[in-house]
């Protein structure tokens, strides 16, 4: 190894970097490895929490899910929803976001293909543009927040009064809705609350977890493959599982070898891509 | 006249502001509460039809784009149609309209998909350069960015489960801590930058001085 | 006029918050020298738009895809003092925009700016783009302006979400000089990584009066730093006090 | 190998995308410029849908009267379209930014501010890992104090804790970046599964 080289290393050319990580991501996904899963504590007490709900509950789940996150959101929303059909749970749909009524539409095919009536079991509601402004509406008088259904359309929407009525809510995004959720529904009635969310957003929202705001948390790729396993639901998120291992050692052995260049060549000028 | 254009706006925004803020303090009157409902709802409505506008803007600098024959302009059509198009058909036919969806499902949400996946190359790419010891806070980034990448996912557990616990720590004391001091000093910016509006003292965004 | 139990607290605060806002906007406006500590991000503005006239590229300027809300504000006055600079040193300013109503905003200032500059003719509506308010549609076309239009520098000061990374590295990529700074604190770690400056959180809310100076926005900081002198004293005295088991600040809180 | 062609146009529409990471190309353009076009009318469509659900037809069906703001303000703005009368829009303009100061402000002070302090200052100073956390938060403060002279006794003091804050921050930065790393591999992971497994079928 001489000096040339290890400059050269520092200055790699993204595309190298770019087709190695396709690269590690594709290899366990063709010869998976089958590292150890650890469930997290926030994903256990997520499941508990809606495990322990008897068969009848109703459960309104506000999704913010939207192709650029679905990666992440689809896998757990999916095995969510697997469960709550196993545990003959009532499910209130309600797409959150612009682009959340497609994936609503998936789940409810779901419920339809498991003999769940429609506005008697579970229940879509129209998308709604409002963001935090709905969560309030939702919080404070949920019937005139969906003024537009008509009373006597739907037995399920007939029986409910409120956001009281509803025995936990779950919330799906990757945005701030989770936040809302607590401080205009979960403050205010007491409901007790789940999330989904991406893993990015884990290291902001663990706060309120630790302060019980939200009885548990499902995060990323991780926590849905881990509730898959706890739900007994197989899917996608294991499966995605050693590839996000393997990615993370290329990444971290990247950082390792260009730490070792730097330090090797340090003194010497580096050129460009390097500030 | 020069009141209507320079001063109603300013005002208008004072009296909103004012009410939405208030709104968190008093329970009576009555009206207080009221109002702030149907401005926040309002606001709502107003930023859909912001967005109309928005859609307008880009039709423009699209056909602008395609009169001064600037670089890429024959893409500008797709553009034009696609917008055009996808939305004549959303709202005369609605959403559920097979086409629609086959659109959404089979460009829309790869394309949506593939674009935000692109954040994985990028954020590999920076890390390699941002996770480089060269100083102090430089060398403290890196030392907790490795732990938590080793202690989140399987293969750290697997090498030693002591990256877990250091993982769990660092999120729960260091990061939360850190990101609690940064979220109260934010907050203050917040607040005086928001009453600066609500005091009526901003009016650049209006084309003041 | 009755108050919403458990706010007694934060309406005390925010009258103090108010009455030192207006004294120290009263002190500056009637001459006072008041002092604020150096913020490199905002020194390098300066020196961004220098290089892009040097090189005869475009500066780049965006809030991300958030809502509008007191960042977008606070990234105003940034804007303004930018394209004023730009204005004068004829170099070309792209604002690249989200939302509609921040996109009407930004006309207005970028016009106002250029009028005061004394170039009024010089300004390009163009050049002010509405882009998408769908997050990845705004990040694809992003990379696009960069790729095709080489800004030399690329300034985002803003509410961010996930944009943030990507706008970042795509900066990077093509040597742009960068300064990034949103409130929304869990975006700085991506700017961190790939910006040359960064202006973590309330870092951003003093551009004001950082580059204007102006008595009303100097009076705000000094408001600002008032209530974390504050916080830090119910912090330090809240948790001694805790220890011993003394709940007065806690309950102080509450009310 | 998938026969559907919703699947094939889905898999070109990924790969045109990936296309960008080598370089820009025409085939990453089209893309590119399909994308923001179909972004503008599906969010065009929605806000029309929701408009529709959410003011007219409160306003048409239940005379909910109070709707009548948003719609004229509404129409108000679109007066930036005719160059006489642009200055129309202003009104709802000053509006919405007032809306939005009060919005900004209310949850800063609640949750943001008032909250966080309330749930630091019940922490008893008995165990390491609860003063190391107040340590931290009161370090990270000092770091975003403006208002003082650098120079001072004072000055250096406050400069002084706000580097070890400094630090802090950078051990929360590397966290996020860490743990942003594993969130954004599950979004190519994704697309790969897609590729693999819908679209070509090798992958079981």
């Amino acid at each position: 190894m001489n000096g040339d080289f290890l400059t050269r290393m520092q200055n790699i050319d993204r595309r190298v970097i770019y087709t190695v990580v396709f690269l590690v991501l594709l290899f366990p996904m063709f010869n998976p490895i089958g590292l150890p899963l650890k469930i997290s504590l926030v994903t256990q007490k997520a499941f508990d929490a809606v495990d322990a709900l008897p068969a009848g509950s109703l459960v309104m789940f506000t999704t913010a899910n939207a192709p650029g996150t679905a990666a992440e959101l689809e896998p757990q929303s999916i095995a969510l929803m697997r469960h709550a059909i196993n545990n003959k749970l009532r499910v209130v749909l309600n797409p959150t976001a612009a682009e959340s009524p497609r994936f609503v539409d998936g789940y409810r095919q779901m419920f339809l293909k498991a003999g769940y009536v429609e506005g008697k079991d579970f229940l879509v509601l129209p998308y709604l543009a409002g963001g935090e402004t709905l969560f309030g509406a939702m919080g404070s008088d949920l019937k005139s927040a969906y003024s537009m259904i008509a009373a006597g359309s739907s037995a399920l929407w007939d029986s409910i009064d409120g956001m009281q009525d509803f025995d936990m809510l779950a919330d799906c995004g990757g945005g701030e809705s989770q936040l809302w959720a607590l401080a205009h529904i979960e403050a205010k009635h007491k409901t007790p609350t789940i999330c989904l969310i991406t893993a990015v957003i884990l290291a902001v929202r663990q706060p309120y977890f630790t302060s019980g705001q939200y009885k548990g948390i499902v995060s990323g790729l991780s926590g849905a493959a881990e509730y898959e396993v706890l739900a007994r639901v197989p899917g996608k998120g294991a499966s995605g599982m050693d590839a996000q291992s393997m990615g993370h050692l290329w990444v971290i052995f990247t950082i390792l070898a260009g730490n070792i260049a730097y330090f090797i060549t340090k003194g010497k000028k580096s050129s460009g891509g390097d500030r | 006249m020069k009141i209507l254009r320079s001063s109603v706006p300013i005002w208008l925004g004072v009296f909103g502001g004012s009410i939405v803020l208030l709104a968190m303090f008093i329970k009576i009157p009555v009206h207080v509460g009221l109002w702030s409902k149907w401005f926040l709802e309002w606001r709502v409505i107003l930023a859909s039809f912001a967005l109309t506008l928005g859609a307008g803007n880009l039709l423009r600098i699209h056909a602008n784009r395609i009169r001064m024959k600037r670089e890429a302009w024959m893409y500008s059509y797709v553009t034009i149609v696609a917008l055009i198009g996808y939305t004549v058909l959303g709202i005369l036919f609605k959403r559920t309209h097979p086409v629609y969806s086959f659109i959404f499902d089979n460009a829309y949400s790869p394309l949506s998909a593939t674009v935000f996946s692109i954040n994985a190359f990028y954020i590999s790419s920076a890390c390699y350069r941002a996770f480089r010891a060269r100083n102090g806070h430089a060398a403290v980034l890196l030392l907790s960015g490795v732990i938590v990448m080793l202690g989140s996912v399987g293969i750290g557990y697997a090498i030693w489960p002591g990256f877990n616990t250091m993982t769990q720590w660092i999120m729960n004391y260091p990061n939360s801590a850190a990101m609690r001091g940064m979220n109260i000093g934010a907050a203050l910016g917040i607040i005086g930058v928001s009453l600066r509006v609500i005091f009526g003292l901003e009016r650049g965004h209006l084309g003041g001085e | 006029m009755q108050l919403v139990a458990g706010t007694l607290g934060k309406v005390w605060f925010l009258i103090a918050f108010t009455v030192i806002f207006w004294f120290f906007v009263d002190r500056t406006a009637k001459g006072h020298k008041l002092v604020i500590r150096r913020i490199a991000g905002f020194d390098a503005l300066d020196e961004a738009i220098g290089r892009c006239t040097e090189m005869g590229r475009p500066v780049h300027y965006t809030f991300g895809v958030g809502e509008l809300d007191a960042n977008v504000l606070a990234s105003f006055d940034v804007l303004g003092y930018v394209s004023g600079q730009c204005a004068r040193m004829d170099t070309d300013i792209i604002i690249t925009n989200a939302l509609g109503e921040v996109q009407m905003m930004t006309e207005e200032i970028v016009r106002s700016a250029y009028v005061h500059a004394g170039k009024p003719d010089a300004y390009k509506a163009d050049n002010v783009r509405f882009v998408s308010s769908v997050q990845t549609a705004y990040m694809s076309a992003i990379l696009g302006i960069f790729q095709r239009e080489r800004p030399g520098a690329n300034l985002m000061l803003g509410p961010f979400f996930a944009e943030s990374m990507m706008l970042a590295e795509a900066g990077q990529q093509i040597g742009a000089i960068q300064v990034g700074g949103t409130g929304r604190t869990i975006q700085v770690p991506f700017f961190i990584a790939a910006c040359d400056y960064t202006l973590i959180g309330d870092e951003l809310f003093v551009a004001g009066a950082y580059i204007g100076r102006k008595p009303l926005q100097v009076g705000a900081v000094y408001a600002q730093d008032f209530g974390k002198w504050l916080t830090l004293l119910l912090i330090v005295a809240g948790t001694i006090l805790a220890t011993s088991g003394n709940n007065f600040v806690t309950d102080l809180m509450k009310k | 190998m998938s026969a559907s062609p919703g699947v094939w146009l889905a898999a070109i529409f990924t790969l045109a995308i990936y296309s960008f990471l080598y370089g820009d190309n025409p085939v990453y353009k089209f893309s590119e410029h399909l994308f923001v076009g179909l972004g503008a009318a599906h969010m065009a469509v929605m806000g029309w849908e929701s408009m529709f659900n959410r003011a007219w037809t409160p306003l048409y069906t239940k005379g909910e009267w109070w709707w009548s703001g948003a719609i004229i303000g509404g129409i108000m703005l679109l007066t930036r379209w005719f160059r006489p009368i642009q200055w129309i829009s202003r009104i709802p303009l000053g509006f919405m930014m007032g809306v939005a100061a009060g919005l900004s402000a209310r949850s800063a002070i609640d949750s943001q501010f008032w909250r966080q302090i309330q749930s630091t200052v019940t922490m008893k100073l008995n165990t390491t890992n609860n003063i190391v956390y107040v340590v931290i938060v009161v370090c990270t403060l000092a770091y975003f104090l403006f208002a003082f002279n650098e120079k001072s006794g004072l000055g250096q003091g406050i400069k002084g804790v706000g580097l070890v804050g400094q630090y802090m921050m950078m051990i929360a930065f590397g966290a996020s970046l860490g743990s942003t790393i594993m969130a954004r591999l599950s979004l190519v992971i994704g697309r790969l599964d897609f590729l693999f497994k819908t679209w070509l079928g090798v992958l079981k």
